[in-house]
Order: C-alpha cells, then structure tokens, then sequence
C-alpha cells in the first residue's frame, strides 16, 4: 500500500483512501464539439502510459475528496511528488531535484 | 516421562509440565515448550511424512519454519482442521491431535511409495512428454490419477470456526528477527526514545542462541539474556515485542505484514481471542535481523528419515533436552556442524564420525574433536545412506577414490554452509549481489528505507553483528526522531563463524545419472533433475526452477535454491551470479487466508445497507433483492403467492387503487451554488437554466465518448439549488464523475455536490388514489393538479416532519414521491400506510415497479441500456438540447459508428401467443432457420408477464428496430422459437393521461 | 389537515450497545449536521453566523465557546469543506441563511449518525480497520479526518485521548458498528 | 525434432534421461530475417510457430527480453473459456478453443488442457440477466454454455457455499463445461520447441531497443541489446510493454499497464474440480493439478510496471474467495505475485496492421489473455503472412478507438438500477 502525499491535507495518507484517476495533464478541448475524430481519440484513448515518470490524477475519495496531480515512477511505483489540480506540469529541473531529495 | 530419547538436565523445558497428545492415533507425552517434531524425536519418532512425488518416508530436515518434509494436518476438531503444518513450527498442546499426510493406508506402509521404484520414468518434466494419448485420457485417466497423488494435506471441509483480527500499527523502528542482531537493534532504537516493534517467527526471542550453547553475552548465558533482553524491550512503553509473529510481506513504503500466531499453542484458547492476528505495520526505518539458514549436504539418499541440519538437530539437544539418535554421523562442508557434534557427545550421544568434504577443517577443531574422541575424516564424503524407515547406516568415501566404508549411525547431522535469509529484503525490492568471496547472496542495493544487519547481512563475527546492529538501532532511532542516545554496552563471544561452505552437489550426488542426491525434499527435486533440465535447454534459473519445480514447495526453496542454482550453474559451466537468482515473493512463510482476511468475513464481507423503512418491510413478508449494497425490497407475497402471483397483484392493486414504493436507495446529490444551472448544463444532455423552481426534469447523463451513465430526474429547489437524483447502483460514480468535471475542468463556476441520498428517505405513493392517501398528512403544500402539476417539487411538511415533494412518476400513474428525512422515513411511511391500507393499496417492491414502468416504456439504465447505447439509440433524443453548446458527450455523440445506419435500438415486442414471455437476454434473429453461428440482431432487455396489459411484454435493443415496427422477429430458443411482433415501446395508457391523475 | 400524530425519529442505532472492560461503543446522541462548502470569501461570515470559526488547517476542528454554541463542532474535511455538528438541536440551515460571500450548506443531519469509542483501547479498536496513524502524536485530541474503517468511510474525531467520535452514513452504521463490537474482542490496547 | 511419447521416456528412463535434446537452442541472431516477433511469450512464439507450420515462414526470430515465458504467459492463473458475449469476441476466443482441445497432439508437448468446467456465478438479479443474455448469444453463436440453478452449481462444485442468508447469495451460474485451465509454462515451451524445430530463432536475454523505419516509414528492423536486426515485418507482442515498444516506432496506443496479482495456497488433495468465478464478489479460483488453489481477482488501481502490488488488493481477493468457499479459510497462502497486463478502453485486444508498413501489434488482452493464446497466434501469424487481417481478428483493430465501433464486454455487463 502506497503512501501518498495529499497536496490539501498537507500529509501523507495510505494509498486506499485514493482513487487512481487515470493520466493528467489531459485537458479536455474547450471547443471539444469541433474537433476531429483523430484529436478525439487522443483526447480520449490515446495514453502515454510510460514506462518510468508519469504524471497522473488521484483523487483523495476517502480523504479531502480532492483531486490532484502526482508524478509517480511506474517502475519503482515511488510517487515522486504531487501537487495541487490546475497547477502546470513540474520541469524536469524540478522532477530531478526532487529524486535527489528523496534519495537523501 | 516425555520420550526416551530426552537427556536428563539438557535443554530448557520443565520436565513436570507434560503435554499429552496424539500423533496418526497414538498417545505420546512431551513437554510444554515442545514443538510437534521434538516432541516426536523424544519419543523416537523419526519418521513424520511421505515426499510429495515419490512418497518416501521423511523425517524433520531442520527445527524452524524452513522445514519441508515434517508436514502435518493438526486437528482441533472438525471445523479447526489446518493441513501442512510443520511439525518444528506448531508447538505441542494437551490434547492435540495430529495427523501424517500424503499416505494411505498409512504413514508406514504407504502404497505410494511404488512411485519411489517408477521414479526413473518420473524424471522432472515427464509429464510434458507422455500422457497425450489417446486425447481422452489425459482428462478421464490421467490427470485424475496424477491429481490424486499430488497435493498434500487435506483441504478443511467446514466454515472455521475461529476467528482473526488486525490492526493497523505505525512505528518508528520495526526490528524483524528476534535473535541477538535483532535485539541489539531493537535495544539502541528504543533507548532513543523512538517507537519499536520487534517481532520474531519463534515462541521465544533469542533466535540461534537458543541452540549456540557457548555463548555468552555480557558474561551471562546467550538464551538467558535473549530472553533478559526481550523483556526488558517488552517492559518499555514503546517498544512491542511480537513473538509467534512472521514478517511475511514487505510492500511498498516499508508496509510490511505482519502475522502473529494468538492461539495455535493454547490448548483451550478463550473464546475471544483471536486464532491470529494480522499486523499491518507501516515503519518510518526497517532492520532486517533475519539471520541465515543452513543447507544441506546434497549426496545420494541425503532424504532419510534421522538425517537433518546439524542447527536443527544442536536446537532439538540444547533448547528441547532431546538427542536426535544414539549413533549419530556428521557429514559437513562447514565448521557448524562440528559444534552440534561436541554438544551430543558431551550429552552423552555417540557420535560415529564426522565426515567432512574439506581438507581443513575450522582451526581447532581437530583438536577439539580429538579430545572428544571423535573421529574425523577429512576430504570424505557420505556417498549413500541405508535404512528403510530410518538411517541405519552411511557410507564414507575418500574423496580420491578408495573403498566405501559402512558407518551404522541412527541419524545423520550435516551442514554444506549457511544462506543469508535476504527473502525480506528482496521482497522490499532490493537488489541482491553475489558476494564472490563468501559465495553467497547479500543485500546489494536498497530500494527502501531498510537496513540488514548481523547473519542476514553476511556478517559472521558475533561482536561485528552486535556493533552493527547497535548502530543500526541507534542510527534509525535518531533518524525516526528520537533522541541521541548512548549505545547499549553489549559485549558477545563463544559464538562459532560459520561463513564457508559449499552449495550444489557433493561427491555422492553423481553425475551418475541414478543417484536421487535431493535438492529439493517436498518436492523430490534431486540434482540429476536439474542436470536434465540444462540438457533439455532450460538455461535461465526460472525455467530450471519451473520445469523441476525445485524451490516451488511450501518451503519455497529456503534449503534448496542456492544448491539447485550451483548445480545448474555447474551443469551450464557458468558462473552462479550469470544464472541469476530466482525472485523471492511475499509470503515468507504461508500465511492463512483467514489472517488476511481477518475481519472481513461473514456480516463484516461487505456492508449490507438498508434503507429506513427496511424494518418494516421484513415484518411485512417483503422477499429482499440485492442492488449493489443496497438490500431493496423485491416483493411482498401474501400467504401461498408466489412471486409471480404477488407481483401480478401488487401491479393490479397500484393501477387500481395506488401503491407504496421504497425509493429511499435512489441516489441524490445537492447541487448549490450560482452555478449550478450551468454545471448541470454540463453534465446532461438537457437544458437546465429554463427550469423554475419547484419543477422537475428527467436528466439524461453521458460519458464523454456518449453513452448513456445515468438518468434520474432533476428539481429545482431554489434558484441556486438542485436537488439531483441517480439511479441506485450509480450514485457513488455519477457523484465522482460530477465531482471530476467540476474540481478538474470547470473549476471557475460557483457550485458544489453534496451527497443527500442518505439524508432522504423516500416513499413513492403512486396510482389513482395517491393524492387521497397522502393529502390528510400534508401542510402548507397545495396538492391539486392545477397548484401541483406533474413534475413539479414542493417544500412542505408531512406528519410535522419537512418534506420534499415531488410529484413524479415512475408508473405511469399520478404519484408523488414523499422526502423525508430519514430518521423520520419510517414513521411517515407507516402513517401514509395507515392510510393506504384501508382504500386497498399495498406495498410493492422492485419487481411490480420494473413491470410498471416496462408499460410505460421507461427504461432502467443498465438494464435497457449497457454501456453501448446512446440517447438516440434509446429514443431519447427528445432529452439532448439541441441548442447547447457543449455538454459531456457531445463530441463522442458524433463519432462515426454513433451515427451510423444499422445501430441498435431499443423498440418495444410483443410475442405472437400473448401468454409467452420471453426470457431477458434471449437473442433475436430474423431467420430462424439460419445455420450457427446465427446473425443475431439484437436481445431482450426487459420483459414481464403484465397483468394490467393481459399479455407479456418486453423491450429490445434491435438493429435498425424503429424501422421494423411491426415486422415478425424470431427468438430462438433451446427448445423452440418464438415469434414474436417489432411494436412501440409503450404498451398502457399510450396518450399518457393517467399520469395527471 | 386533518388531525395527525407528528411522526416520531428512528435513529439507525437505536438500542445498540457494545463493550468491554477497556472500551465502550456507543451511538452518539442525535444531531444537526450541516455539509458546509466555500470561497474564502465566506469563511468568516459563515464562521459568525456559526458562532464557530471554521478552521483552515487539515485535520483539524474547532469547538463553539459562546455558552449557546457550546459543543458545535466545525470540522475541517478539505480545503474548501466542513461538517458541522450541533447536538443541541440547533437549526444550522437557518443559522447560515444570509451569511455573506460565496458557499453551499446542505443539511445532513440525517445522512450521518455518530458512534463514540471511548476507553483506553478506543484508539486500538479503531485501528482494527483505520489506516491511519491514530497515535496521539500524529491525531491529537480535536483532530479529524475523513478515512476508512473497514470497509466503510467514516469521518473520525478525536473528542479526547481515548474517546472516538466515528461519523458515518446511516446505512454503513450498522457495519460500522459490527466492525467496532468484532474489533474489540481482541482484547489489546 | 524427438518426438515425446510414453515409449520415448521409458527408454530415456533406462539411460538416465541422457538422451533427451535441447527443447530449443539459443542462438545468435542473424543479420536478416523474414519476420521479427517482439516477445516469447505464449502469443508470441505462437506466431512465430504458426507463420513456420501454417505459412511456411521459417525465417524468423522472436527477441525476448528475458527468458521465454517469463511475462504473462508464466504469471497468470491459465484459465480458459470462451463464452463471450460479442460475435467478434465469441468467434476469436472460440477460435482459440478449439484449438486448445488437440494442442498437446499438435504440439507433441502435454500442455495439460482440462477441460473442467469453468463457472461463472450470478449474485443478483442483474448477474441473471448478464448472465443468461451471454448464454443465449453464445448459443446461436455455437459456443458451449449453460445455466445452472444454485442446486446444481453446488453439486458442480461441492466446496461452494450456496446458502441464502450469505451476503450475497448465489442466484445460479454459466457454465461452460469445455473451459477450464492448461499448464501455462507448457504452453509456452511447447510452442518454443515447435517453432525451433521449424527453424526459428529463439533469442532470449535481447531487448528491443528501437525500431528502425526506413526513410518511406517501413520497418526495417529492430535495434537490440545486441545489435541491429533486420526484418521487413515485425509483430509486436509484449503484453504490458506494448506501449514502450510501439512509442519506439512513433505509434501511440490506446493502452495503460496494471499490475495484476495473482496467488496460490499450499497444495491440498483434491478438494475444488473446476474454475469458478464471480465477478460481484469479485475472485476466481481452480486448483492446480500440484494441488494449489490458484487465485486471482481484478488489477490493482494504477498503472505499473513494476510487477508488485499491495496487500490490500489481496485482502480483497481472499476475502471474497473464504465468502464463497468457507471452508478455504484455514488455507495458507504459499505465494502471491504480480504480472503487469496492457488493458485497452473497452477491454478487447488489438490483434492488428499499425499506420506503419511492415508493423503488426497484438496487445490490450488485459487480464485474459492466456486462454486467447492459440487463436491469437494463428490469426495474428495469419496478419502478418498475408499482410492482411484474418476474419476472426478483423475487428479488433486500432481504428476502432477514432471510429467508435468498440467491441466493450465490460460495457456490456454495466451495472446501474
């Protein structure tokens, strides 16, 4: 059971008061009806799924109840750090500082 | 008397504190503290199971969990059967029965034994070559006969009656093993003030001084202050010392499962204590303490009962006061075997000789022995053992060659060196690295925030481990906040350094290709296995592993993966790290499905929820139906009805006079905020801004590829309020789903969800007389058609209590549906029913109210729609605002395949013979008399005999359906086809007018 | 209207009662209880109106000192939301009704009922089913969180060292309360 | 090739088994072949072993990272049925079926095909209807399957508690009678040998490093751990790692890894005859012919691949199994371990061409692929001779995520009320 950071609870929190929500960063288009079908199935099937740093959707169901975004190692499974919904995507600079951190 | 074979003064049982218990159905008497297997020694029992291919006779291989032969089923009565208990693990109680496995008639004559003289067909992987003809047999003959002879224990055949529990626990430090590294650690951790949970597989703490008996630590008596020592841990107010208790599992972010043993040594355990208790420990720093265990030696018939690990049998002399033999033989590729030897002779054990494949024994050793008058023989081997049900006798071999010489010995101790339990580690992710030196697996790379001290980590010397371990305590102690604090003075000496040794096969085990040299005990895995399985082409370590099934036992290899790795490395002339080493997977040692269960059984599986009015309901007969968690009421049979009968009179009586309806499961969210039209505009298909207060709306809800999620009505209770309902089964995801779109993509508009489903109970009182019914007991709602039109909502009072009234219909019949809050649901619904009862109405459960509105052809998502139907599909395009710029779905409404021609629908079907009613989920096709595979064009969603309508009815999803109104379409069935007629999905009152009451 | 008998409450736990020498289940007594979500704007006039100041920090809940409110609770469930409960029989919808600012208030009264698990193995009972670290270190008396117990979601409050406020949903309180009375068979602190 | 028969081993018993050859060898790869297969697992040598026996393309290499068998082909719970619902998905998964009853006689390799039923539980009304709408389609479609009340899945089956007051008791159950399990390293070796007797090269220890397009977008062939290999057709087929091998050619798929958990108990007598799974209680169990019952329930919730899991997601598992089998909760569990599936949006495999000449993919068989196994490579072995789909796997390509034309079982079984 993973331990996870809750950006709005400020603690980490066992992985079953999660929900996995799937890959982040994915907006949906605002002119969504005007799309092709192609950039239809990227937006909704198409997914990057890497193997190492993903950046992913929790939400804390059984917690706060809110979303955020994790970038986790889909190697090691280690969450390297989350961060709050609507926030950019963190720099590689940042991601590497981080697991520098951790390694400590 | 507990056993001839107990020596007067050795060991640390209390000889007045006698065990009696039964072992295959005769009384034996051993001591408190013993194990099944020192037990059975005591008494001269050595032979305790059969092999699991070759049914030969086993006695114990070693004295703790690692043992893979001494197998038994301990019975406490008839629902408390456990098979495969190890015999050195499962501690003797009085009254205890236990029973041998995998023989029959019995554990002596056994007539699978015949295997053991086939065994030169049963080479590993035989069963891949042959058993293929004729075809039938595989499955008629073969297998069946193969099954039968596999396996081990018997499975239990009753519920268990005993029960298990778990606790969530966080800690500092978690220490596993409880022998001197572990407790050295746990120690320095603890003085620091940090939280400390130590836990250890045995009964005792003290790990391998419980047999290493020169050792002392700080002057005293190793055991004795491994015993001292886990006291004085045990006494601290934050430390926890778990005995009996195995780190099975070492999962992510050091959650490491524990499972302790509450109740398996009691001989009558209090009703409320728990069998076991599952510890899931979530620990800011682990230490693995958790020691080495030794191998065998592996050599032509090294599998006789009385030929056992020398630890095993040091252990069973000096903690049991029990000597494995009278004439016992030594056979060692390592200096640990010479200690267990010194300790029999002093006891009084003859001791034949020590056979030693190694030309230079540990310095002094010689000496001692020479003193002892024990005779060594140096660069020997044990080339092959006799004895039927026991060693008889060994044969020694000069390792150049020369003549064998017959030693009789009664049991045979040996050790080819020790392996560094690393299973936890491993399990932790860590990458193991072959030490080429000491030639063995040692923690290399760490994954987790762990440290390995003392055996586990290849340090050998006593004094280093202590240094270590202390350290280490210390170190995570102050790491996990607690405070500097000063090491724990623990001086150790007189413990043996038993690094070296050998892995893989010694000079008896061939390359004669008819010698079983066994690697593998439980699962007969001999070396000439693992030689074929090079030969055949299996060169990686896995595929060795798989096709000889060596270290795939209950054991899970812990005597034999290194040896099968060195022999395949032999085999293959590379070197043991290019082979690899196999993956060491959670458990450690098997843990019952019972402790992981542990509360999770019986009325705790899952939560059974019942709506307010569910007391009720049972004393009025009502027969339950599960939907999702929810108990709902199915129907109610009246004396000597059966389903069909009560749910034929419970849809009459609701047309004809009114009915009651429990619709407390629905879901329902609070929508608020000034937002909330536009959100909801959003999430449905429907427009939502025009809706007043005090109206309602069926609401149809898409995911974004566009099929249909969910539907449910919808009333506006304020400007800025919505009162949202879901199906039942759909509530926790429609909620998630709202909340998804509402946090991640639309987080600017002002609105928020609210879970109410529960907040509301809701009594839906439908047909021509519910107005009737309810109308004495509402205030301040004008109930009139005119003041109250379908589909509208209300704020009012019922029987004093606030209600929401909406005046809805599921029906088709003019009805309302009564909210109240739930902890008044009941009363208001006895009150209504006080009232209905008298005019004729009744009470009626899901199923009248699945053929009620089947009538009136609404659907019921998940039933009429799956996950593939869309709102056009459905003829629902009356819901989708077509002036909408956007709303959840749009775009996938318009992929391709969602507006092609040829797409089911949903159409309504009436069969030829009115009487017939067609099973849910039959497939329609237009030609019956198609060969299979048939073209089928679409299945029964629904269908009911209705009462009201005279004849059955049903609805379909058909292809190109709306187009085939009044088409003849077959329904194939087992035993006939049935015709049946394409129709409208509306089957009563088609104008709708009922409705308006 | 005809003259009708006020319907009378049935509260899911009635009669209910578990125990042993070191701890107590109990249903606690009935409650207003409001689901409070909003803009900071909001924050203090909600907190006025409430007479409770709504905390801002995870994990935590704040007590009414004025002798009307005296034990109203606001606790803090997320960083926009928070469950207030009064067992005075106070009405919280109208108390919020005109605050200022931006929020949403739902009356949950009847959606949630409350267990108390007091005694010196309350905080191990809990642990029989809650993943989090319910050590007084890391949930001080006053703290709160939405978690799990079992297989149910609860919201806990610590009211003291050893007595447990366990919130949940009606329908999950019978499980809630059979998980408590099974859990507390093992006899451990 | 030496052939395996009850009179071959009985000579070989006489000899010590000295005379038995390699099952397949492990050469070095040639510069060139005809067709690369990306994965020796059991779908992948399949195809190998298929485009050999079937059309005559024997050069051919399959690169496995590791050793062959060792992904999912090794790690999963060998069940195999084919009772779905959709006509494409009956008739692909039939297809395999009827392969599995003849494939030890084909292969000359006991890869244990037992045909013991596999049962699938109703719990409510809704699993009823499921249920029975699966067993009429598969009717008309020719596939086996049928409905039992409780009585008679419990004589089927003796351990299954059938008791009403259970939480949530059993309604009846689909059987179908010619499912069951085979032994899933057998299957995997004894395509192995099969296809190295045809001259293909099996190339352990090698890991894909890149794919290599010639300046038209063509494949030309795939960069290795050892070096460059050649092929004009390469067929990718790496269960859980499908996307990192597509990316590696610029094709991005419709794909997300999970871990799957699986365990075994201590190996018992005979004790459970047949597969039973319930997908409202949510687990699944058989027991092996070692005696172990083999468990398994759904993915653990996010993507990995790291072959792990948590404890919790086998709480769950277990906890389900002792609520349908009481009598299993004295049972040890022996071991548990993880296998990491490539699951698609409607949980239907691709088994297809890609937008890249010379490029096959078949993947997103999710938590059931083994039982797939001998029809998805002799279609896929079918797509890459012919450069053109089979009719069985027609259906499942990757267009059908842009057009909407899902082949969604799961969809099918969508609960609501």
């Amino acid at each position: 059971m993973l331990l996870i950071y809750c950006p709005y609870c400020k603690e980490e929190r066992p992985e079953i008061e999660f929900r996995h929500a799937g890959e982040a960063h994915i907006a949906r288009p605002t002119d969504i009806k005007a799309i092709s079908d192609e950039d239809f199935e990227g937006f909704f099937f198409i997914r990057s799924n890497p193997k190492g740093i993903a950046f992913e959707r929790w939400r804390h169901v059984h917690g706060c109840g809110r979303f955020f975004n994790a970038v986790r190692d889909t190697v090691s499974d280690k969450i390297i750090m989350t961060y709050e919904a609507g926030k950019p995507r963190p720099s590689d600079e940042e991601i590497q500082a981080r697991l520098k951190e951790l390694a400590l | 008397m507990s056993g001839a074979n107990r020596i007067a003064g050795a060991g640390r049982l209390t000889p007045a504190k006698t065990v009696r218990f039964t072992f295959d159905g005769d009384i034996y008497t051993g001591l408190e503290g013993d194990t099944l297997a020192s037990a059975l020694i005591a008494n001269g029992v050595h032979l305790m199971g059969r092999s699991f291919k070759y049914h030969r006779p086993r006695g114990v291989l070693g004295a703790g969990s690692e043992e893979p032969n001494a197998l038994m089923g301990i019975e406490r009565d008839k629902a408390r059967k456990q098979p495969n208990v190890r015999a050195t693990v499962q501690e003797v109680f009085e009254g205890m029965t236990a029973v041998s496995q995998n023989r029959w008639p019995s554990l002596g004559f056994d007539v699978g034994a015949v295997n053991d003289l086939l065994s030169p067909f049963f080479a590993a992987g035989f069963y891949y070559k042959t058993f293929m003809w004729p075809k039938a047999a595989w499955q008629k003959l073969y297998e069946p006969v193969i099954r039968a002879a596999a396996g081990l224990g018997v499975s239990p055949d009753e519920a268990d009656t005993d029960h298990y529990t778990s606790r969530y626990i966080h800690c500092d430090v978690l220490v596993i093993g409880g022998g001197v590294s572990g407790l050295s650690a746990a120690l320095a951790a603890a003085r620091t003030g940090a939280s400390v949970i130590i836990c250890d597989e045995q009964a005792h703490a003290g790990g391998a001084f419980a047999y290493e008996a020169g050792v002392t630590m700080n002057g005293e008596p190793g055991f004795d202050w491994a015993v001292a020592a886990a006291n004085e841990l045990a006494a601290m107010d934050n430390v926890r010392v778990l005995t009996r208790t195995t780190a099975f599992g070492y999962y992510a972010q050091n959650f490491v499962g524990l499972a302790e043993r509450v109740t398996d040594h009691l001989a009558d355990p209090e009703p409320q204590q728990p069998r076991e208790r599952l510890w899931q420990v979530r620990a800011k720093k682990v230490i693995l303490a958790t020691g080495a265990i030794e191998r065998h030696m592996v050599f032509a018939n090294n599998d006789r009962p009385g030929i056992m690990l020398s630890s095993a049998a040091r252990k069973f002399l000096n903690h049991y006061g029990v000597a494995v033999g009278t004439k016992v033989g030594v056979y060692t590729a390592n200096d640990s075997a010479y200690e267990t030897a010194f300790d029999l002779k002093r006891a009084g054990v003859s001791v034949e000789a020590i056979v030693d494949c190694r030309d230079h024994p540990g310095e002094g050793l010689l000496e001692r022995a020479a003193d002892l008058n024990i005779e060594v023989l140096t660069d020997h081997s044990v080339i092959n053992t006799s004895g039927a049900r026991r060693i008889s006798a060994m044969t020694v071999k000069r390792n150049r060659g020369g003549a064998g010489r017959s030693i009789a010995v009664d049991a045979l101790i040996m050790s080819a060196g020790w392996t560094p339990s690393v299973h936890m580690f491993s399990q932790s992710r860590g990458k193991v690295a072959w030490d080429a030196d000491t030639q063995r697996y040692l923690p290399g790379e760490y994954a987790q925030d762990c440290t390995s001290v003392g055996a586990c980590n290849g340090t050998d010397d006593l004094q280093a481990t202590i240094d270590e371990a202390v350290a280490a305590g210390l170190a995570a102690g102050k790491a996990t906040g607690g405070k500097r604090a000063a090491k724990p003075k623990l001086a150790g000496s007189g413990a043996g350094n038993w690094s070296g040794g050998m892995a893989g096969s010694a000079a008896g085990a061939g390359p004669d290709t008819t010698v079983k040299a066994f690697v593998d005990f439980q699962n007969d895995v001999t070396a000439k296995d693992i030689r074929l399985a090079v030969r055949e082409g299996m060169h990686s370590i896995e595929h060795v592993k798989r096709f000889t099934t060596n270290g795939m036992a209950s054991d899970q290899g812990k005597t034999s993966n290194i040896h099968g790795l060195a022999i395949a490395a032999e085999a293959l002339g590379r070197d043991m790290p290019e082979v690899g080493l196999t993956t060491f997977r959670p458990p450690y040692t098997p843990v019952t499905f019972g402790s992981i269960v542990n509360h999770g059984r019986g009325k705790l599986f899952d939560p059974a929820r019942k709506t307010p009015m569910h007391g009720w309901e049972e004393e009025h007969g009502a027969v339950f139906e599960d939907v999702g968690q929810w108990k709902r009421a199915w129907y109610y049979p009246r004396a000597g009805e059966d389903m069909h009968a009560a749910v034929n009179r419970e849809c009459r009586t609701v047309r004809a006079v009114a009915g009651l309806f429990d619709a407390s499961t629905l879901g329902k969210i609070e929508v608020v905020g000034p937002d909330a039209a536009k959100f909801l505009d959003l999430m449905y298909t429907n427009g939502w801004q025009k809706l007043k207060p005090g109206r309602c709306k069926y609401g149809i809800m898409l995911r974004e590829d566009g099929f249909i999620y969910d539907d449910g009505v919808v009333a506006r209770i304020a400007e800025d309020r919505f009162h949202v309902t879901t199906t039942t089964g759909g509530a926790p995801r429609v909620l998630n789903h709202m909340e998804d779109y509402l946090q991640t993509e639309f987080p600017e508009l002002d609105v928020w969800l609210t879970s109410t489903s529960e907040q509301w109970a809701v009594i839906a009182v439908q047909g021509p007389k519910a107005r009737e019914i309810i109308a004495p007991l509402v205030e301040g709602i004008d109930l009139s058609n005119e003041a109250m039109p379908h589909m509208s909502a209300r704020e009012g009072k019922i029987c004093g209590v606030p209600t929401r009234l909406f005046r809805v219909s599921f029906t088709g019949e003019a009805g309302f549906e009564v909210n109240v809050p739930a902890d008044y649901g009941r009363a208001v619904w006895e009150a209504i029913w006080a009232r209905a009862e008298p005019l004729g109405a009744c009470a009626y459960g899901t199923e009248t109210m699945h053929v009620l509105r089947a009538e009136k052809g609404f659907i019921i998502v998940g039933q009429d729609t799956d996950g593939t139907v869309t709102p056009q599909d459905a003829g629902l395009s009356w819901a989708i605002a077509k002036s909408k710029p956007d709303f959840v779905g749009i775009r996938g409404l318009m992929r391709p395949d969602l507006v092609a021609e040829g797409r089911k629908q949903l159409v309504g079907l009436k069969t030829k013979d009115p009487k017939t009613v067609l099973e849910e989920g039959a497939q329609i096709v237009a030609d019956p008399n198609q060969p299979v595979p048939m073209k089928m064009l679409g299945h029964v969603t629904s269908s009911y005999w209705s009462e009201n309508c005279g004849q059955s009815i049903a609805m379909a999803l058909i292809a190109d359906g709306r187009a085939r109104a009044g088409e003849t379409l077959y329904v194939p069935m087992p035993d006939r086809t049935i015709e049946v007629e394409v129709t409208g999905t509306v089957f009563f009152d088609e104008k709708g007018e009922r409705v308006n009451g | 209207m005809a003259d009708i008998q006020a319907a009378s409450p049935q509260y899911p736990l009635d009669g209910m009662v578990a125990g042993s020498a070191l701890v107590q289940i109990t249903p606690a007594a009935p409650a207003s209880r409001l689901a409070l979500r909003a803009r900071p704007d909001a924050i203090a006039p909600l907190s006025k109106a409430l007479a409770v100041k709504l905390p801002q920090e995870p994990k935590t809940s704040a007590q009414g000192t004025a002798a009307k409110t005296k034990g109203r609770r606001a606790l803090w469930l997320g960083p926009d939301e928070w469950l207030v409960i009064d067992e005075s029989g106070a009405d919280l919808m109208a108390a919020c009704q005109g605050a200022g600012g931006t929020f949403s208030a739902v009356d949950v009264s009847n959606r949630n009922t409350a267990i108390i698990v007091s005694g010196p193995a309350a905080e191990a009972v809990i642990s029989a089913g809650c993943p989090q670290d319910l050590s007084l270190k890391a949930f001080a008396v006053g703290a709160c969180a939405r978690t799990l117990l079992g297989k149910t979601e609860v919201v806990l409050l610590r009211e003291e060292a050893d007595v447990f406020r366990v919130e949940c949903w009606r329908s999950f309180s019978a499980y809630a309360f059979a998980f408590l009375a099974e859990a507390l068979r093992d006899p451990m602190v | 090739m030496r052939k395996y028969s009850i009179f071959a081993v009985a000579r070989e018993a006489m000899r010590g088994h000295k005379g038995w050859p390699q099952q397949w060898t492990s050469p070095e790869p040639k510069k060139q072949y005809d067709v690369i297969i990306v994965g020796a697992g059991g779908h992948g040598l399949g195809t190998a072993y298929y485009l050999a026996s079937q059309h005559g393309i024997t050069n051919v290499a399959v690169v496995e990272k590791g050793w062959l068998g060792g992904g999912n082909t090794g790690r999963n719970t060998t069940i195999i049925r084919s009772n779905y619902l959709y006509d494409e998905s009956a008739a692909l998964y039939n297809h395999a079926m009827k392969m599995w009853d003849g494939l030890s006689q084909e292969l000359n390799y006991n890869i244990m095909y037992s045909a013991r039923g596999v049962m699938m539980l109703a719990h409510n009304v809704h699993d009823v209807q499921g249920a029975q709408r699966h067993i009429h389609a598969n009717r008309l479609n020719g596939v086996q399957n049928e409905w039992l009340t409780p009585e008679q899945a419990k004589e089927y089956c003796p351990p299954l508690n059938i008791s009403r007051t259970a939480r949530y008791p059993v309604m009846g159950a689909a059987l179908q009678r010619c499912g069951g399990n085979a032994r899933h390293d057998a299957v995997a070796w004894g395509y192995a040998r099969g296809a190295a007797d045809r001259g293909v090269d099996i190339i352990q220890n090698c890991a894909v490093t890149g794919i290599r397009r010639a300046a038209n977008g063509a494949v030309e062939g795939v960069e290795t751990t050892r070096g460059f290999i050649g092929a004009k057709k390469v067929g990718v087929v790496a269960a859980g790692h499908s996307t990192v091998l597509m990316d590696m050619a610029g094709v991005r798929m419709p794909l997300e890894s999970y871990p799957l958990q699986a365990l075994v108990s201590e190996p018992v007598k005979p004790v459970f005859p047949c597969v039973v799974m319930s997908n409202t209680v949510h687990a699944y169990i058989s027991q092996s012919d070692k005696g172990e019952l083999v468990i398994g329930a759904g993915t653990d919730q996010y993507t990995s691949y790291s072959q792990t899991g948590g404890l919790h997601i086998l709480t769950h598992t277990l906890d389900a199994i002792c609520e349908m089998f009481p009598i299993f909760s004295r049972m040890k569990m022996l071991r548990s371990w993880g296998g990491i599936v490539d699951v698609t949006p409607d949980r239907s495999p691709i088994l297809a061409r890609t937008p890249v000449p010379g490029l096959y993919v078949n993947c997103g068989w999710g938590t059931g692929g083994f039982k797939a196994t001998p029809g998805s490579a002799h279609v896929f072995a079918h797509t890459i001779a012919n450069d053109a789909p089979h009719p069985i796997n027609a259906p499942f390509t990757l267009e059908r995520f842009r057009t909407g034309r899902l082949i969604d079982e799961a969809a099918a079984a969508a609960v609501a009320h």
